[in-house]
């Protein structure tokens, strides 16, 4: 691991080790004694990467990171967040029961450092019951499962690409001022929000105290992204659909354009 | 659904659309008293998180209209809007809220006859949907 | 720099504009207008072909964008008094006439025409209703301020009375007032006085003033607006009750070698209009245009006159009539004419209202104000434009013309004549070009 | 500042108040939050209206302002700049239109259209509730124009700008100018010589030091707005990019080829109107016999429009065919004659007292023309006589209308400027703004909008002229405070919205509350495209701001229950 600093010639370390008998992350400079080093991260180290940057200065850093959070990494270097020359990425290959227990599709980072790469799980029988469902039934599965929201912003403060400070949805302008549960528009506009970058490593999912299948929502969305625009989020080449021009694509003419 | 009378929301652009929305009324084309209009200066300004609320709060249906591609007044504004609206109708349908309750289409400043076609045949497939279910749903 | 000011003769929609169009340009305009308010005839039609467009509602807020301009200083109730010099060094006297009103008090309240007791026809309701000898010529007058009509005035003609001044809790009825004479430089003159009608009672046989359910278009025009003296609704004159059966005659007194050659070029489509209008407020209404050509060249009024045909039943007859007159009694109108054709036939026809599109004619003033100004006229009385490459020259250097004054011609093209006075005025400012 | 809403309903005479119910809609709205005045007026927009407003904001203290009745699109000028005189910010007026979008399209539904009305007043008072004052920017104007066309109208515009000492810049597609007038040799009604006119025109851009005519070429792009256009011209295998205050189109119109109708293209001796100008202006019209047919191509299904010259261009070259051969036998076959105004009435009738028949047909009885050897034979119905006819001529003579070049779309695609169905361009309003667009510093003239006469193209090549000398002699232009403002405390520089922007106004600069966008007022158009694409409402847009639009949609679905009660 500490070859880290000479291969990746980085200044710091970002990693995850047992401290006090917990999982906790961890900013390891060169000559810092590692400790018990962790690959079980129970959070994104992409959201902290992206909280400690601030402090680095012209520190280049090394993250250990797994496929979620490289691809997290990347959407956040297309936002000028990251600065990509600053940050190198150590590949951790998730077990099985750890794709398992994410449904992750998409398992393997790009170079593996650590561990050895699973096959991905099978399809979210989850996402395709519920794309099964009729839209009556739809809609009473997803009011039954918003309701049960406490409008903790776990799903948001966990979120690796959540990246606004203030988050719009604590204002009244869109969710109306009822307390909890906030209304039915709360994950929809989540949702917008996320359809251009979510990576689909179900933290908000993992976060949620009222068990919302929130992953199964980003993932159904992810699919239509993918479908309407060909966009696949943490493809570290594709600029988001929703903000570009139309070049290139056939115009849309006056039919069925929605 | 008989005398059902859907609340219908829409935003025009100031250029195109709420012009062509002008243009019929000078020219008394008559159509169906559901249709609010929001003006906007662009079709790219409209936020589908104004077209979320709307939906998710009992509107029954939601028309974005702007101008034709390649004839938006902000060049490529129209651009967004024909990417955005429809990813936001496809949300609303994940999570049980008929898509066709959204509606992006094209209308220029020269087409009254286009926009009463536009407003009287979505009223029409709004009332065909029945009120929006979301009205129902109680927080 | 030289002489900056222009002045615009006429207030009527083509003097607006182009006074608008030169203040925009940087010109001090003065807008002389010899009524009471500015507006002209588009101030009194109810809607505009062909898309009928509310008259009212598109000319007032430029009436107000004249009024608000910091460089246009409008002179109503004033005439063009003398002109010496030339372009672009014009000495003008402007004579403003005597309203007996303190402009700085008048509020336009309306207490002293509650207690006036002289009543006069209205000018602007085409004499069907009554006006007072203080007035304020319509409601949307521009600028909001009364007149008293000197020639009806009991105080101004006898000296008694006196009952406004007494009422007036502004102190603003003057009854000493003087006509005021202004004297300004001038680099460019417009004429924008635009037209009159001609008196339908000079050809009694189309039955105006005959007839009491003969009326002329600009009347019709009044009895469909609804700050008119019907609120808009479609009544006749004789008995007012709702006509059924209207008739539209074209070119009374137009096209017409005795009276005035010229086509007037808008009635067509006026008559259509007015037809339509006619058909919004009695659905039952049958509508006939007797006319000879359809002139519909401008923008979108082909489709106007298929819409008028098609969509409301309007009726087009090519023909002339030979013979007008009362019916039996005092309402309604049998009116004799030809059908077309070989077969054609002799037919007599009643109608319970009769509306005449008489000739528009050049402004009556139009003689004295070619003379102060030593500019031409052409055989029909407007004002000679000679030169094709400045359609808006007259023939005295930097007197220019727009709109009616110089032929027949609708809103738009007043319009676009008005802005290309603009144009020109600045031509004779910045280049020097007379 | 506790909001204090004023709300002026109009009657708009009877356009509004005889189908909204206007009483009742005063009624609702002296009920909704934070209106503390409500009343009604004939005519809002008369000085008496008015001055109602400005008296009422004076006397109820109001802070805000509700007017409905028309088109923000005419009339808000004219209310803002009443608000501003009665002392408050123009940017504290919201419009509410119950003319077009309600009372006009819903004339038979007089209830539901007044309910319609009081949502939408409901609407517009949530808004005015949160809207909040604003200041206008000004930009500096680039004292140049660009003129696209070089025909009649075109070379009028350029002509009259540089006159004015404006430097101008003309693009014409073409490798000469003068565009139709250069096939014709004299200008009806009078007789004016046009080859005249076109060289007394060419002389003044041919001396001028401040023309610049760039021949066989096409304006290919066009960026910024009134004042600052960037424009390149292309031309001759070059690129140039010119800076101009303002842009006039005068890109004219063409003559319909009627290929195939009334033996057109295929029987000797049929021609058009135009192609009789050129053999007039050589003095090769021999014929003896001639018929004009009128309305070829025009005033029918598919093409309805009247196109306003061609009855004059008959008249007129019959009596040119006269003047050459006065024992010409000359028959106009018309639908009508539309000799409007003083002088094309006359020639009119000089035609008539000179002897040229005049037949009228109908679109059900359309001529027929066949030949027989050399000549060629005409049948029509004469409508006034009641029977058919047959002339035999030796030229057949089509009028047909003038239609917009194909390549019309492109100027309009380029300057985002409408046309109607027929191709021609689509002014800001019918009646009172034939020279304009509605976007600001691009206007219009000649046949581009309409097909016009000799004489109007001149007069408003002119008028277009004058209109664009307006910002230019102004030398600045203000900027409408609908720009986007960023709330650097919110920003989380993401730069969705400076990827979204069409104008590239936005950047990611440093500030003091870390990385933030950055909006350039003087590049941002107010389009709010970078307000859809912010996630946490840091960037808005003056005057649409998402507080605002959101409590509409409340307004809507609060009035929705209260109307239906």
């Amino acid at each position: 691991m500490r070859l880290a600093f000479e291969e990746m010639k980085a200044d710091r370390l970002l990693a995850a080790r047992t401290e006090h008998g917990n999982v906790a992350p961890v900013l390891l400079a060169k000559g810092d004694e590692p400790g018990e080093m962790r690959t079980d991260v129970p959070y994104q180290m992409a959201n902290i990467l992206l909280r400690v940057v601030p402090y680095l200065g012209s520190d280049r850093v090394a993250v250990v990171a797994r496929r979620c959070d490289e691809k997290a990494i990347a959407e956040m270097t297309k936002r000028g967040l990251l600065d990509p020359e600053k940050v190198s990425l150590i590949g951790l290959a998730c077990d099985a029961e750890q794709v398992g227990a994410c449904r992750c599709s998409d398992p393997c980072p790009s170079t593996v450092h650590i561990g050895e790469c699973v096959k991905a799980a099978p399809a979210d029988n989850m996402v395709e019951d519920l794309l099964a469902k009729s839209m009556p039934e739809r809609l009473k599965f997803w009011t039954a499962q918003f309701r049960k929201c406490n409008k903790c912003f776990g799903c948001t403060s966990n979120c690796p690409v959540c990246f606004c400070d203030e988050c719009l949805l604590e204002e009244k302008t869109f969710t109306p001022e009822k307390g909890i549960p906030p209304g039915f528009a709360f994950h929809l506009i989540r949702s917008i929000h996320l359809a251009d970058k979510c990576v689909e490593c179900g933290e908000c999912e993992r976060a949620c105290p009222a068990d919302i299948p929130l992953l199964a929502l980003r993932k159904m969305i992810n699919r239509d992204v993918k479908e309407m625009f060909g966009f696949v989020a943490g493809d570290s080449e594709m600029t988001s659909p929703l903000l570009t021009t139309l070049d290139g694509e056939p115009m849309e003419g006056d039919d069925d354009v929605c | 659904m008989t005398g059902f009378r859907p609340t219908i929301l829409a935003f025009c652009c100031n250029w195109c659309s709420y012009a062509g929305a002008d243009l019929a009324g000078v020219n008394r084309l008559q159509m169906p008293t559901n249709v609010n209009v929001v003006r906007v200066m662009c079709s790219a300004s409209v936020k589908p998180e104004y077209v979320i609320k709307a939906l998710s709060q009992g509107i029954d249906g939601v028309l974005v209209l702007g101008c034709h591609i390649g004839d938006c007044h902000y060049m490529t504004g129209n651009h967004r809007t024909a990417r955005r609206i429809p990813l936001t109708a496809k949300v609303l349908e994940t999570v049980g809220i008929d898509s066709r309750r959204v509606k992006l289409d094209w209308v220029s400043a020269a087409e009254g006859d286009k926009f009463q076609q536009v407003i009287t045949d979505f009223v029409e497939e709004v009332e065909g949907l029945g009120p929006n279910p979301s009205k129902e749903v109680r927080f | 720099m030289e002489c900056k000011k222009v002045v615009v003769v006429g207030g009527g929609i083509a003097g607006i504009q182009a006074s608008l169009d030169l203040a925009d340009r940087g010109f001090e305009v003065h807008l002389v207008e010899k009524s009471p308010s500015i507006g002209g005839h588009m101030a009194q039609l109810d809607k505009t072909f062909p898309t009928n467009d509310c008259s009212m509602c598109i000319l007032s807020p430029k009436m107000i964008s004249c009024a608000d301009h910091e460089n246009i200083v409008i002179h109503t109730y004033s005439e063009l008094e003398a002109v010496d010099g030339a372009a672009p060094n014009f000495k003008v006297a402007i004579r403003e006439k005597a309203r007996y009103i303190d402009v700085n008090r008048c509020t336009a309240c309306g207490d002293c025409v509650a207690k006036c007791p002289v009543k006069v026809p209205s000018e602007f309701e085409e004499g069907l209703t009554i006006r007072k000898a203080i007035y304020l010529p319509f409601p949307q007058a521009v600028p909001r301020k009364m007149t008293i009509d000197k020639d009806r005035c009991r105080k101004l003609t006898e000296d008694k009375c006196g009952v406004c001044q007494k009422v007036c809790q502004a102190g603003a009825v003057d009854y000493e007032q003087e006509d005021l004479i202004i004297e300004l430089d001038a680099a460019a003159i417009v004429v924008a006085n635009g037209f009159d009608m001609m008196d339908a009672s000079t050809m009694p046989q189309y039955g105006f003033g005959v007839c009491k359910d003969v009326i002329t278009s600009l009347q019709l025009e009044r009895i469909l607006s609804a700050s008119g003296p019907t609120s808009g609704h479609l009544q006749r004159p004789s008995d007012g009750t709702e006509p059924r059966k209207l008739g539209f005659i074209q070119c009374v007194g137009s096209r017409d070698t005795r009276t005035h050659s010229y086509c007037s070029s808008v009635c067509c489509m006026y008559a259509t209009k007015e037809a339509i209008l006619a058909r919004e407020h009695a659905p039952d209404v049958q509508i006939t245009i007797f006319y000879m050509d359809m002139r519909a060249t401008g923008k979108g009024f082909q489709e106007f006159v298929s819409r008028a045909k098609d969509s409301y039943g309007v009726r087009y007859v090519r023909t002339r009539p030979a013979k007008i007159q009362s019916a039996n009694g005092e309402s309604g109108v049998l009116m004799s004419y030809e059908t077309r054709g070989l077969a054609g036939e002799a037919v007599t026809d009643e109608f319970d209202l009769l509306i005449l599109c008489p000739a528009l004619i050049p402004a009556r003033d139009n003689y004295s104000l070619a003379k102060i100004l030593g500019t031409e006229l052409d055989a029909d009385g407007f004002f000679v434009t000679p030169r094709l490459s400045s359609p808006t020259d007259t023939t005295t250097n930097g007197v220019l013309v727009c709109g009616f004054a110089s032929g027949p011609i609708d809103i738009p093209d007043s319009v676009s004549q008005a802005s290309a006075v603009a144009a020109r005025a600045a031509e004779i400012v910045e280049g020097g070009r007379t | 500042m506790t909001s204090r809403i004023g709300v002026f309903i109009c009657h708009c005479g009877h356009n509004i108040a005889s189908t909204v119910d206007v009483e009742d809609v005063v009624e609702y709205a002296k009920g909704l939050p934070s209106v503390v005045y409500a009343g009604h007026n004939l005519y809002s927009c008369s000085q008496e209206g008015l001055s109602a407003i400005k008296e009422s904001i004076k006397k109820n203290e109001l802070n805000r302002v509700v007017v409905a009745a028309c088109t923000p699109r005419t009339h808000e000028p004219l209310f803002r700049r009443a608000c501003e005189q009665a002392g408050i910010n123009k940017y504290l007026f919201e419009f509410v239109n119950i003319r077009e979008h309600c009372s006009w399209i819903h004339t038979k539904e007089k209830e539901e259209a007044t309910k319609k009305a009081k949502k939408l007043v409901a609407m517009g008072v949530a808004k005015a509730a949160l809207l909040e004052p604003q200041e206008e920017g000004e930009s500096g104007v680039v004292p140049k124009a660009v003129v696209i066309g070089a025909g009649l109208s075109g070379l009028s515009a350029a002509a009259a700008l540089l006159n004015q000492g404006i430097e101008t810049y003309i693009v014409e597609k073409e490798a000469s100018v003068g565009g139709i007038l250069r096939d014709i040799a004299v200008i009806g009604p009078d007789d004016a010589d046009a080859q005249e006119l076109l060289g007394s025109l060419t002389k003044i851009i041919e001396e001028s030091p401040k023309a610049n005519l760039h021949l066989s070429s096409r304006v290919t792009k066009l960026k910024g707005f009134v004042g600052n256009f960037e424009l390149t011209i292309e031309g001759g295998g070059k690129e140039e990019t010119v800076q101009a205050g303002a842009v006039i189109v005068a890109t004219g119109g063409v003559e319909h080829r009627p290929e195939g109708e009334y033996g057109f293209g295929k029987l000797k001796g049929v021609i058009t109107q135009l192609e009789l100008e050129r053999l007039l202006g050589s003095g090769e019209v021999g014929a003896r016999r001639v018929v004009m047919i009128n309305c070829v191509g025009s005033r029918q299904p598919g093409r309805e429009y009247c196109s306003r010259v061609c009855c004059n261009a008959s008249l007129k070259n019959a009596v040119r065919i006269l003047n050459i051969n006065p024992d010409a036998a000359i028959t106009i076959i018309h639908r009508d004659i539309m000799s409007c105004g003083t002088a094309a009435e006359e020639l009119y009738r000089e035609a008539s007292d000179r002897g040229v028949r005049f037949v009228r047909y109908g679109l059900d009885q359309r001529p027929e023309v066949s030949a027989e050897g050399e000549q060629l034979v005409v049948e029509v119905f004469d409508e006034t006589l009641d029977e058919k006819i047959e002339l035999e001529s030796d030229l057949v003579v089509l009028a047909t209308p003038i239609v917009s070049p194909e390549d019309s779309s492109e100027t309009g695609t380029l300057l985002k400027v409408p046309r109607d169905k027929y191709g021609f361009f689509l002014e800001a309003h019918v009646k009172l703004r034939p020279i304009e667009f509605a976007t600001d510093g691009v206007f219009v003239c000649g046949s581009a909008r309409w097909p016009v006469s000799a004489r109007e193209c001149i007069w408003q090549g002119q008028a277009a002229a004058a209109k664009a000398s307006i910002p230019i002699s102004e030398g600045k232009v203000v900027i409408e405070a609908i720009t986007a403002e960023v709330n650097s405390e919110k920003c989380v520089a993401c730069g969705n919205c400076a990827l979204a922007c069409p104008y590239e106004a936005i950047e990611i600069v440093d500030t003091e509350s870390g990385r933030a966008a950055r909006v350039n007022e003087a590049q941002c158009k107010g389009c709010g495209t970078c307000v859809a694409a912010c996630h946490n409402d840091a960037i808005q847009q003056k005057g649409f701001s998402s507080r605002q639009l959101g409590a509409m949609i409340d307004a809507l679905i609060r009035a929705t229950a209260e109307v239906a009660r």
